[in-house]
Parts: C-alpha cells; sequence; structure tokens
C-alpha cells in the first residue's frame, strides 16, 4: 500500500514537471525587412539575450521564442498573429515595432484573450479610449519623447520654434505633443511628405525664418537625410537643433556622422544610466552582438524581463489571466531603466532624460546622459483610458 | 474634275515624312461599282495613299470625299460606319481567335451593340450565321474553327477579305490581297474578286500584273508619289511614260 | 524674392539628381523597349558600394569610382543573366521580372550589409558652402550635383549625337536589323548601353549618399519619382528626361515651399497646413496628368514606340 | 481536353470540403487563411481580366482594392464612432449597403483612372497607373481623421443577413460563393460582345480600328469592371482582417497582385485562383522557415517569368487552358 502510494506520489510529480518542462512559447512578431528593419533586430537580439542570460528561461520558467518577420506589412502582421495564436496556441506576443501594424494586430489579439506586450510600437489610440487590460506597453508613449523635447526647449528658454515631422499620424502626435509641453511661439507647423528624401526646400525656409530653435520628428531613413542636409546647409551652427531619441539612436549615429554631434535629444534610458544592473545589461548585449545597445533593444529586453516576472508569478500557466494581468501590471522586474512602474493605462509612468551625442572612445558617435527633463511622466491619454 | 457620280474623290492629296513626298498632289476618282487599280514600283506611295483613304493617316493637304461626304479629318471609325473597308498588305488577324471568330466580330463591328456583356457572343446566330456564310462565300468552309494563326498563308488572306466584306462595306480597299499567295490560290483569288465585281466598289493596289490587267475597270499608276496616269487597261499598256518608267523593267 | 530664388535652385538641383536617376532608365528603354523596375536597386548598389569603399580607402573619389565601376558590372551582368531574356517580351514579363530581381538584390544587401543604414560623407574638401545668393549661403556639393547632371546631359547629347557608338544607340533604337548588318555585334552594344544605364544609377547613388540615407528600400522609394519623371518626358528621351527631370524638382520643391502658405492666405492656419502639406504631396501626379492629357506620349515622344 | 473540367471539379470539390476537414482538425486558423485566399484570388481575377484579356497591364490595381477596403473601414469607423461623413452622411455596418457602396466608389474611381490613363497604352499605361494609385497612397496616408498610415483598426465585421460573418465558417462560404459567383460573371463577360472587342484589342488593335471599333470606350467600361471586382475583395479583405490602411493601396500591392495571376497563367479565370492560394501559401511558408524569405521567392518569381510562362494552371490544364 505505501508503495503504491509512493509511485502515485512519483508519478505526481514527474507530470508536474514535466508540465513545467513544456516551455511557455512566445511569439515575436517584427519588422527584419523593409526600411527600418534594424529597430527589429535589435528588439529581437535583446530579446534573445535576456532568454540567453536565463540560460533558456524568462523569470526561471523555461520559453520558446518563435520570431517572425511582418515586412512593415499590417496584413502580413495579422496573418502571423493569428497563426501564432490559434494554430500554435501562442498566448503572449510581442515585438511589433510600427504604429501600423500594431493597430492591425493588438486590438483584435487583445480582444481575444491573448496578452500582447509591446517592445515599441505605442500609437496613442491604445493608450487612450484603446486601452485594453491585456495590452503592456514595456517601452513608452509615442508622444513622451516629443514632450520632454518641449520641455526641454522651453527650460533652455528659446523664445520660439520651428517644427517639422512627416505627414503621417505619428508625425501629427509628435508635434502635438512638442507643443503640449513648449511655452514658446511656434513659428511654423511643417509636414513633409512620408519618406521624403531631400530637405533643401525646407531647410531654405527655416533660414529665412530664422528662429530661435528647431524641432523635428523624423524616423528611421528620414531623420538621416534631415540631420544631414540640416548641418550641410550650415544651419547646425546658427540655430540648435532638437529631436527625439528616435533619431539618435547608435545606429543611426554611424549613418549620420558628425552632423549629429552635439545634438540634444530625450529618451527614457541610454547605455550610461546609472541604475543596477543596467551595466551588465550593456556589457552582455555587447559581447553578444559586438555593439552597443539602443534604446529599442532596451525596451525589448524590458519587455522580456516583463514577461519573465509575470510568467514567474503564475509559474508558466498562463491560462491563469487574472493572476497573469495582476503580476505584469505589478511590474516587479528589474529594469535596465531603474525603477519601473505602470500607470492606469498600463503603460509606463518614468524617467524621461535629455542626452547629447557626443564622440566615443572609439571614435564612433554615441549619447551621452546630460540631465532629467521629467520625473516619472504619465503620458497624455492615461485619462481617457477607463481602466 | 471627273464625273461627279464618283464614289470616292481625292483631291490634291499629299503627304511628306521629313524631305520624302510620299504623296504628291493624287487625284482619284472611283465610280460606283468600279474596280480601280492602284499600282506603281515598290516604294511608289502606294499604301501610304490607302492609309490615308482609310484613316490610318492623316494627310498633309488635300480632300477626300466619300459618298458625298468630306471625309479628311473623320476618324477611322466613322468612315467604317459610312462603308469603307479595307485589307491589309501583311496580313492583318486576331491571331487567337478562330477563323469564324475573325469574321464574326467583323459581322459585329457592323452591328454595334458592342457593349452586350452578358450573352455569349458565341453562340449569337445573328453573329454566326453571317459569319460562316461569309466564310464559305470565300472558300474556307470547315475551316471555322481553326485559330486564325493556324491557318495557311492562303487561307489567312481569305479570311482578311471576308473580314473585310462582312462589315457590308460601300468601297473596299484591299491592300495587295495576293502578296505572297501561291499561283493556285491567286486564280481562285481572281475568280472571287471577279465575282465580287460590279456589287462592289474596290480600290486595288496590287503587284500581280496579271491580276491588275485581268480584274481592273481603270487603272491608276503611281511613281513616286505622283499619278503619271489613269485610264483603261489597255491604254495603260499602250502608254509611252508607264512603259518607261514602270512596265518596262516587268516585260509585261 | 531672394527666398524665391533660392528654391528655384534647390528645385533644380533635385531635379539633376532625378535626372542621373532618370537618363539611365530612359535610355534602357528607348534602346532596348525594356521596361526596368531594378533601376532603382542598381543606384542602391552605388550608394552601398560608395559608402563601403570610402569607409575602407578614406577617399570620396575612389568610393564614387567603385560605386561606377560596380554597379557598371552588376548592370553587365544583370544584362547578360537575365534582362537580355527579356528584350522580346512584353512590357508585362519586364515589370515582373525586374520586380523579382529588387526582392532578390534587397534581400542579398540586407545579408551582405546588414540592417543598419550605412555612413557616408561628403569629403572635406567640398562640405562648405558659397553665398551665391546673398544671404543663403548654399551647399558647395549641391552645387556640385548640379554640375554633374549638366556634364552628364551634355555627355550624352554628344556621345548620343557625335559618336560612332551613338549611331549604333540610334540606328539600334529604331532598326536592330540594321545595326546587325552593319556588321555590328548588337548583343554586346546592348550589355554597354545597359552597363551605361547602370552606371548612370550607380552615379546618381554614389553622389547621393552623402546626402541622403543608405539603406535597404531607398532605390523603391525615389523609383516612383524617376517614372514620373521619364513619363512626362517621354519614355526613351534623354532630352525629355532632362526636361521632366527639371519640371519635377522644380513643381514638388516649389510645392512643398510655397503652397502651404499660399491656402494659409485663405484658410485657417491648421486646415491650411493639412491641405497644403497634402496637396504638395501629389503636386507631381498633377503635374504628370496635366501633361499626359495634352501629350500622351510625353513632351518628346520618340517615334516609332506607338503602342509598343 | 478532358483535364480542364476534372481540375476544376477538383479543385471546387476542394474548396467546398475544406472547412469540414478544418472543423475535424480543429484548425481554425486553416479556414482564416483559406478565406484570405479567396479574398485574393478575387482580386487577381479581377487583375486578369484586365491584364490577361484586355492587354491593359495596370501596376495600380492595388488603387481599386485598396479604396474598396478604405469605403467600408470609413463607414464602419462613423458607425463606430457616432459620427458622420464630411458632416453629412452617417457610417453603416451593414454589408448590404456597404459592399454595394464600396463596389461602386471602386468602380467610380476605376473609370476616373481609365479616362486620364487609357489615353496612353504600353509603357506609359503601366507607369501611369503605377503614378495614380501612389498618389491616391499618399492622400490615404496623410488623412489623419481614418488614421492616416496606422489606418482604421475595426471592432466586428459587417452584419449580413442571416449570416455571422464572425463566425469563420460563415465567412469562408460567403467568399467561397462571391469567388465562384465573380469567376462565373466573368465568363459571360469574357465571351460577350463586349469580351470579344477586348480581346481582340489584345491581339490586334489597329485591325480592330480598322474593323471600325474604336476599343478606348469599351476598355473603360472593362477597366471599370475591373476596379469594382477589386473594390469587392478589398471590403471583403477589410471585414477579414477587422483593419484598413495604406498599405493596400502601396505599389507593391499592386506588383504582388500581378505575381499572382502570371504565377497562375495569364488569360485564364482559374489560373490567378491558383497563382493567389499558391503565392500566399508559399509566402507563408517561406516566413516562418527563413528571415531571407524574399531571397527565395525573387529567384523563384524570376524564374517562372523566364521560364514558364503559362504558369502553374496552364502546366496542370494543358493546351486547354484558355477560357473563352
Amino acid at each position: 500500500m505505501k508503495q503504491i502510494v509512493l509511485s502515485a506520489m512519483l508519478l505526481a510529480i514527474s507530470l508536474s514537471v514535466m508540465a513545467v518542462a513544456e516551455p511557455v512559447k512566445i511569439g515575436l512578431i517584427t519588422t527584419l525587412s523593409g526600411p527600418g528593419s534594424h529597430l527589429g533586430e535589435d528588439v529581437r537580439d535583446a530579446f534573445r539575450l535576456a532568454i540567453e542570460r536565463g540560460e533558456g528561461t524568462l523569470g526561471g520558467i523555461p520559453v520558446e521564442l518563435v520570431v517572425e518577420d511582418d515586412g512593415l506589412r499590417p496584413q502580413t502582421g495579422v496573418q502571423i498573429a493569428e497563426r501564432m495564436r490559434e494554430r500554435d496556441g501562442i498566448g503572449i506576443m510581442t515585438g511589433i515595432i510600427f504604429s501600423n501594424v500594431a493597430m492591425a494586430v493588438v486590438p483584435r489579439l487583445v480582444r481575444g484573450g491573448a496578452f500582447y506586450i509591446s517592445a515599441n510600437a505605442a500609437p496613442s489610440q491604445l493608450a487612450g479610449s484603446g486601452c485594453h487590460p491585456n495590452y503592456f506597453n514595456a517601452a513608452y508613449q509615442n508622444d513622451n519623447l516629443h514632450e520632454a523635447m518641449g520641455q526641454y526647449v522651453t527650460d533652455v528658454g528659446h523664445r520660439n520654434a520651428y517644427i517639422l515631422a512627416p505627414n503621417y499620424p505619428a508625425g501629427h502626435d509628435a508635434l502635438a505633443g512638442f507643443k503640449r509641453f513648449y511655452q514658446g511661439d511656434i513659428v511654423a507647423e511643417v509636414y513633409t511628405q512620408l519618406n521624403q528624401n531631400d530637405y533643401a526646400a525646407e531647410l531654405a525656409a527655416i533660414r529665412a525664418a530664422n528662429p530661435e530653435s528647431v524641432f523635428f520628428f523624423k524616423p528611421g531613413g528620414m531623420g538621416i537625410n534631415f540631420v544631414r542636409q540640416y548641418a550641410q546647409a550650415g544651419l547646425k551652427d546658427r540655430i540648435p537643433l532638437y529631436g527625439p531619441g528616435f533619431s539618435f539612436d547608435e545606429r543611426l549615429l554611424a549613418a549620420v556622422g558628425d552632423a549629429a554631434l552635439g545634438v540634444i535629444n530625450s529618451a527614457q534610458w541610454n547605455w550610461d544610466l546609472d541604475v543596477p544592473g543596467n551595466a551588465e545589461f550593456v556589457a552582455a548585449f555587447r559581447e553578444a552582438y559586438g555593439r552597443t545597445p539602443t534604446l529599442y533593444a532596451a525596451q525589448g529586453y524590458d519587455a522580456a524581463q516583463l514577461i519573465g516576472s509575470g510568467l514567474a508569478a503564475v509559474n508558466g500557466d498562463i491560462s491563469r489571466a487574472d493572476a497573469l494581468r495582476t503580476a505584469l501590471l505589478a511590474a516587479d522586474f528589474p529594469s535596465v531603466r531603474g525603477e519601473f512602474r505602470f500607470g492606469n493605462n498600463q503603460h509606463p509612468i518614468q524617467h524621461i532624460y535629455a542626452r547629447q551625442v557626443v564622440r566615443a572612445e572609439n571614435g564612433g558617435l554615441t549619447n551621452q546622459i546630460v540631465g532629467q527633463i521629467f520625473s516619472d511622466h504619465v503620458d497624455a491619454y492615461a485619462a481617457e483610458c477607463s481602466m | 474634275m471627273a464625273e461627279p457620280a464618283a464614289l470616292l474623290h481625292v483631291e490634291g492629296l499629299s503627304k511628306h515624312f521629313g524631305a520624302v513626298t510620299a504623296t504628291d498632289n493624287l487625284n482619284l476618282h472611283i465610280a460606283p461599282g468600279e474596280l480601280h487599280a492602284l499600282i506603281g514600283p515598290n516604294g511608289a506611295g502606294k499604301t501610304t495613299a490607302v492609309a490615308q483613304i482609310a484613316g490610318e493617316l492623316r494627310p498633309d493637304s488635300g480632300q477626300i470625299v466619300f459618298a458625298g461626304h468630306t471625309i479628311t479629318d473623320w476618324p477611322i471609325q466613322r468612315r467604317v460606319k459610312l462603308g469603307l473597308a479595307r485589307s491589309y498588305q501583311i496580313t492583318s488577324l486576331f491571331p487567337q481567335f478562330t477563323a469564324l471568330d475573325n469574321v464574326a466580330l467583323a459581322v459585329q463591328a457592323h452591328q454595334g451593340h458592342s457593349l452586350r456583356a452578358w450573352r455569349n457572343a458565341h453562340r449569337d446566330p445573328r453573329l454566326r450565321e453571317p459569319a460562316r456564310l461569309w466564310l464559305e462565300k470565300l472558300g474556307l468552309a470547315g475551316r471555322d474553327e481553326i485559330p486564325a494563326a493556324e491557318l495557311a498563308h492562303g487561307e489567312q488572306r481569305q479570311l482578311e477579305l471576308a473580314m473585310a466584306l462582312a462589315t457590308n462595306p460601300r468601297l473596299l480597299l484591299l491592300d495587295e490581297p495576293m502578296a505572297g499567295m501561291g499561283s493556285e490560290d491567286s486564280q481562285r483569288l481572281i475568280s472571287l474578286l471577279r465575282s465580287l465585281k460590279g456589287d462592289y466598289t474596290i480600290l486595288l493596289v496590287e503587284h500581280d500584273m496579271d491580276a491588275v490587267f485581268a480584274l481592273a475597270d481603270r487603272i491608276t499608276v503611281l511613281v513616286y508619289g505622283q499619278a503619271i496616269a489613269c485610264d483603261t487597261p489597255q491604254a495603260i499598256r499602250a502608254n509611252e511614260q508607264v512603259r518607261t518608267a514602270y512596265l518596262g523593267e516587268q516585260d509585261v | 524674392m531672394l527666398l524665391l530664388l533660392e528654391q528655384i535652385l534647390n528645385g533644380l538641383q533635385f531635379g539633376f539628381m532625378l535626372f542621373l536617376l532618370a537618363a539611365g532608365l530612359t535610355l534602357v528603354f528607348g534602346i532596348m523597349h525594356l521596361l526596368n523596375l531594378a533601376h532603382g536597386s542598381l543606384y542602391m548598389i552605388g550608394a552601398y558600394t560608395a559608402a563601403t569603399v570610402t569607409a575602407a580607402t578614406g577617399h570620396f573619389s575612389l568610393g564614387v569610382l567603385a560605386a561606377l565601376l560596380v554597379t557598371a558590372l552588376a548592370g553587365m551582368l544583370l544584362e547578360a543573366g537575365v534582362f537580355r531574356r527579356l528584350y522580346q517580351r512584353e512590357h508585362l514579363d519586364q515589370v515582373l521580372a525586374t520586380f523579382a530581381v529588387i526582392f532578390t538584390v534587397n534581400e542579398l544587401t540586407r545579408i551582405l550589409w546588414g540592417r543598419a543604414p550605412l555612413y557616408l560623407d561628403i569629403p572635406p574638401a567640398l562640405a562648405g558652402t558659397i553665398e551665391i545668393i546673398p544671404g543663403a549661403p548654399y551647399p558647395v556639393y549641391r552645387l556640385l550635383i548640379i554640375a554633374v547632371g549638366a556634364l552628364v546631359a551634355l555627355g550624352l547629347y554628344v556621345l548620343i549625337n557625335h559618336t560612332r557608338l551613338g549611331m549604333l544607340i540610334r540606328a539600334g533604337a529604331s532598326n536592330r536589323e540594321m545595326v546587325g548588318a552593319l556588321g555590328a555585334n548588337i548583343k554586346l552594344l546592348y550589355t554597354l548601353v545597359f552597363g551605361l544605364g547602370a552606371l548612370l544609377a550607380g552615379l546618381a547613388g554614389a553622389l547621393a549618399g552623402p546626402i541622403l540615407a543608405i539603406e535597404v528600400g531607398m532605390g523603391e522609394n525615389i523609383l516612383i519619382l524617376t517614372f514620373v519623371v521619364v513619363v512626362i518626358g517621354g519614355i526613351g528621351s534623354v532630352r525629355g528626361a532632362l526636361l521632366g527631370a527639371l519640371l519635377v524638382g522644380l513643381t514638388d520643391t516649389l510645392g512643398r515651399a510655397f503652397l502651404p502658405g499660399l491656402f494659409a492666405l485663405v484658410l485657417p492656419p491648421a486646415p491650411a497646413t493639412a491641405a497644403g502639406s497634402s496637396l504638395a504631396s501629389i503636386t507631381i501626379y498633377l503635374l504628370m496628368v496635366l501633361i499626359l492629357v495634352f501629350r500622351p506620349q510625353g513632351l518628346f515622344p520618340v517615334q516609332g514606340q506607338h503602342g509598343a | 481536353m478532358a483535364r480542364k473540367p476534372l481540375i476544376i471539379f477538383l479543385g471546387l470539390a476542394i474548396l467546398l470540403l475544406l472547412p469540414i476537414y478544418a472543423a475535424a482538425t480543429n484548425d481554425l486558423y486553416l479556414l482564416s487563411l483559406s478565406s484570405r485566399m479567396l479574398i485574393y484570388a478575387l482580386a487577381a481575377v479581377s487583375l486578369d481580366l484586365l491584364i490577361g484579356y484586355g492587354g491593359m497591364i495596370s501596376l495600380g490595381h492595388a488603387a481599386f482594392f485598396g479604396l474598396g477596403a478604405y469605403v467600408g473601414g470609413i463607414l464602419a469607423f462613423h458607425y463606430q464612432e457616432f459620427s458622420l461623413f464630411f458632416g453629412l452622411l452617417p457610417g453603416s455596418n451593414q454589408a448590404l449597403i456597404v459592399w454595394p457602396l464600396a463596389v461602386l466608389i471602386s468602380a467610380l474611381a476605376a473609370a476616373v483612372f481609365g479616362l486620364i490613363s487609357l489615353r496612353t497604352s504600353g509603357a506609359y499605361f503601366i507607369m501611369i497607373t503605377l503614378a495614380l494609385a501612389q498618389m491616391l497612397f499618399f492622400l490615404f496616408t496623410s488623412f489623419s481623421t481614418y488614421g492616416g498610415e496606422d489606418g482604421i483598426s475595426l471592432w466586428q465585421r459587417n452584419d449580413f443577413p442571416y449570416l455571422d460573418l464572425d463566425n469563420r465558417y460563415h465567412f469562408y462560404y460567403l467568399c467561397l460563393g462571391l469567388l465562384v459567383g465573380f469567376v462565373g460573371l466573368c465568363q459571360r463577360l469574357v465571351n460577350s460582345r463586349l469580351g470579344m472587342v477586348i480581346r481582340a484589342s489584345k491581339q490586334n488593335e489597329r485591325r480592330l480600328r480598322a474593323l471600325g471599333i474604336n476599343p478606348l470606350p469599351y476598355r473603360l467600361v472593362w477597366l471599370t469592371i475591373a476596379g469594382a471586382g477589386a473594390g469587392l475583395a478589398g471590403v471583403l479583405l477589410m471585414n477579414h482582417s477587422h483593419y484598413v490602411s495604406p498599405a493596400l493601396l502601396h505599389w507593391t500591392q499592386s506588383g504582388e497582385l500581378m505575381v499572382m495571376v502570371i504565377l497562375g497563367g495569364l488569360g485564364t479565370l482559374y489560373g490567378p485562383i491558383l497563382g493567389a492560394m499558391s503565392l500566399l501559401l508559399l509566402e507563408e511558408w517561406l516566413n516562418q522557415y527563413t528571415e531571407h524569405w524574399q531571397l527565395v521567392l525573387g529567384p523563384l518569381l524570376l524564374l517562372v517569368v523566364l521560364f514558364a510562362r503559362r504558369g502553374l494552371y496552364g502546366l496542370l490544364a494543358g493546351r486547354g487552358a484558355r477560357d473563352g
């Protein structure tokens, strides 16, 4: 009798061990082809690094990462998410870089009961009225960095600003965000064509207007074009240029070159941020991939750690959705940003720093924190979220 | 001025390509029912003249009057509606269509209603029956379902003529209908054209002198775009100027 | 008024940039009747090569030279391997085959060079600005682009109208058999012409490198604009490409510079900005439509391609 | 050729029975994927009307596809937000209102595009259709009311009498029914008097003119019909993915549709269906195995264009592949 009980107990134990050993699948949909694919690469690499450093686990729970390329096409993103969800039974996803892909994928996904942890894309609709209990953003709300620049340019004392962005929703949000915190006059608000190459016309207009400062938002290749042409037109020494950190990540800086040297930009993280664990992350990333992590890499890493904290709380059983949600909302993980907490709309409440582009020891360009603009900044859409 | 009853008047037609004068002050008058031949050495401007009458080329100057209308500036399709039809020197068909489809389309062009999008045109007796008759008349009976591209060269020429006739024209412009034909086919075509004579007014451009002299009521001789003579076959044969300029070489 | 002058200069510069791309595209079309969507890929290869070689050697001039060589070579290889089979085909096949080449070249570039954009800077000697318009220092490098564009236009004019090769090119465009009869090796001629077209695309890429982002997809981005230029000018006409490029460059630049301001005269600021910038982004398409309504074959129609 | 009806019968049988297989294996994703294929097949067939039958090589077909999707998206957007279109018209979620409207507007747009582009031919036509579609792409990208580049995300599919479109089986069979209906319609079109003129204009325009038919008005009608078909596919896709964005109008989307037509078999009505399905399956499959899927797809496509001109359907059905 004793033996039977013992063997039954052993069986139960081995079963539960097996249940634990079955890794939790995490879907990472990201942009690996098309312009802007280095952002996806950074998020993916950092996410992988987090798993490697956990020796195949996140938060002690074995995980399997399924990576797929959305090609910056919303329809492809939808299709991948659907397959991951329905055929592979994946309940947690992350990785989307661009707002348009996120808007196509996320609302339906979370309504269907899956969890989505954003490592970058943060459209305003999903932070405000479109917020959802299963949607967490581990990066920021899109407007955060623009708002910080608005504050910074005010603090520096520029009495007026000339502001530019591409003619699309993120561009409109960017300038709205800047204006939300900027106290001076707006000389002109200019929207350029998406994927515009040449900015000679806009630069000539800036010179003619002679403002005290210029703020721009130009993601990806557009930013390279704009910053370079700004310097080449001889404007950089006459009118200070400001922008969000998006156009000044280390990989873009390598392409922009000295034209960006000295520019102040905003970000919620930098490699030299002095918080516990950050130096180790930066060193491990450099070791693994031979380059300095960008803010996107930090977001990917934090997203992984956040997921890990949630998985640990439910011991890998993501069907316990309420418990998982509570654990994720607690955000009890060692963020490379330092202290990390969520607001009511499940977007970060966090510090935003001013960074300056400086020359690195190896002769290349990098960012260095020169001050803090916001502390515990709450995004502008939190109030619209009914959660 | 020639007889006012003529179906086609061409007055002072001229066309230049750069420095080359392709048509030089051409006058032409074709009476109803007449078979009028247009001959001349290679490069004399015969095809250019036909193209202007058909409406594919705009003349630089001159006037074309057809059935009482001045059609010089009309687009092709308007001329066709008035009863002008042409065949091409180089075979011009719808190669993927069957022989019957080719003619049926010509019938359709004449009937109109081409915007009808529902009824199956391949089973429309109003198109198929006249088309089949024309094929028969031109000796293509039994070849209905062969794609035009797969017909023998002679058959393609016959088909081309069938299409021109299917538009029910008042004036047929035939641009070298016998080009590239074997003698047997040519003979058949000659007798066919003879049978059409009288019912149709025909402007025939042809290199085959046997055919021309056997068929034509009158002949216009074109050299360097200029009409050097216009007369009955007998008179043309006797014309010194024509002999030296053109016929002499050919040993008529 | 000075601003207008400066913007006109900007428009000319942008136009000449487009011309470098459009010239190769239209040349290849005019002679081989090949519609090459992959022209943008050659432009990208040029930019990547220039950036890589300049970074390795430290000399921009070497980078440009390498870009010319590599793109001409890549062009000729593509011609011999793929495009040659397309000359007698319909445009449809050409569009699809060259669409496939875009996919392939983009992915290869991503594998070879990685996903991050590359760096290429203006050489120090050309880095400054000159005040050719009082009060508006103009980048020397952009003046250089105008100069190169004008030189290429002149060079092509001389090549096509006053050389034996040009004579063959012109003859080849109108009559293949005749060229064959002249004893010229038409295959070689086509390969050379394609190489020349590719070289021009490479030149454009190398020169654009220091101004624009060097990244995968840069070619497609500018390709559509180049198409508009070529269509406006008349497909196959180098003269047309020049005029078309300058028209597009000026229209686009002036539209961007002044349309929002014009709208602001009649509308409140927010809608004026919105309407102005939206309209500015499509001015060149409107220009194209307008020109084609009056000249369906473009400004300089090329003989012998009606309905081709 | 007995092979052709056999293939069509088999194909239709597979499509009809697929949901049963999906139910048996509990693979809902298969249904979603197949519905998507049917929708793209519809768009590809409409493009083949232009390219394969009419010889009008349009590289801007995505414009009508995307426009159809946007009409549905905009109406659903106003329905969701309880707002008015231009302050005038209310939104709607009724498929029987939205879909015909989407078809109508796409057809209208096609007619307008046609008035501009059909004056030209050959390479000009290709480039102009491309540029016109890009123009629309930029307009929608900057149109912030409707989400601009971020597009419109929708809460639910349209309401359809007696059907629940959010039910995968219902939606699948509806898509299948519409595709079969559209192919049937095309079959009639292609063989009608209008179809004869269009096909003739592709083979020999000069001869057609000499017969007294100016192909222009017929081409315009044809382009309008093709645009309507693409618009229907667009509004279906908007329902399928609960989402609309300018990416649907992008020129690469037009290129993709064109690839489907060629891959399947030009100038046939069944080829594009096969092409759409194969391409989507291929993309789906490659994407899972390598992130460098374009490196496989590119050369593969090149080989098809260079050496397998008749496409998959031509290979399967043999010589008799041509319809009508």
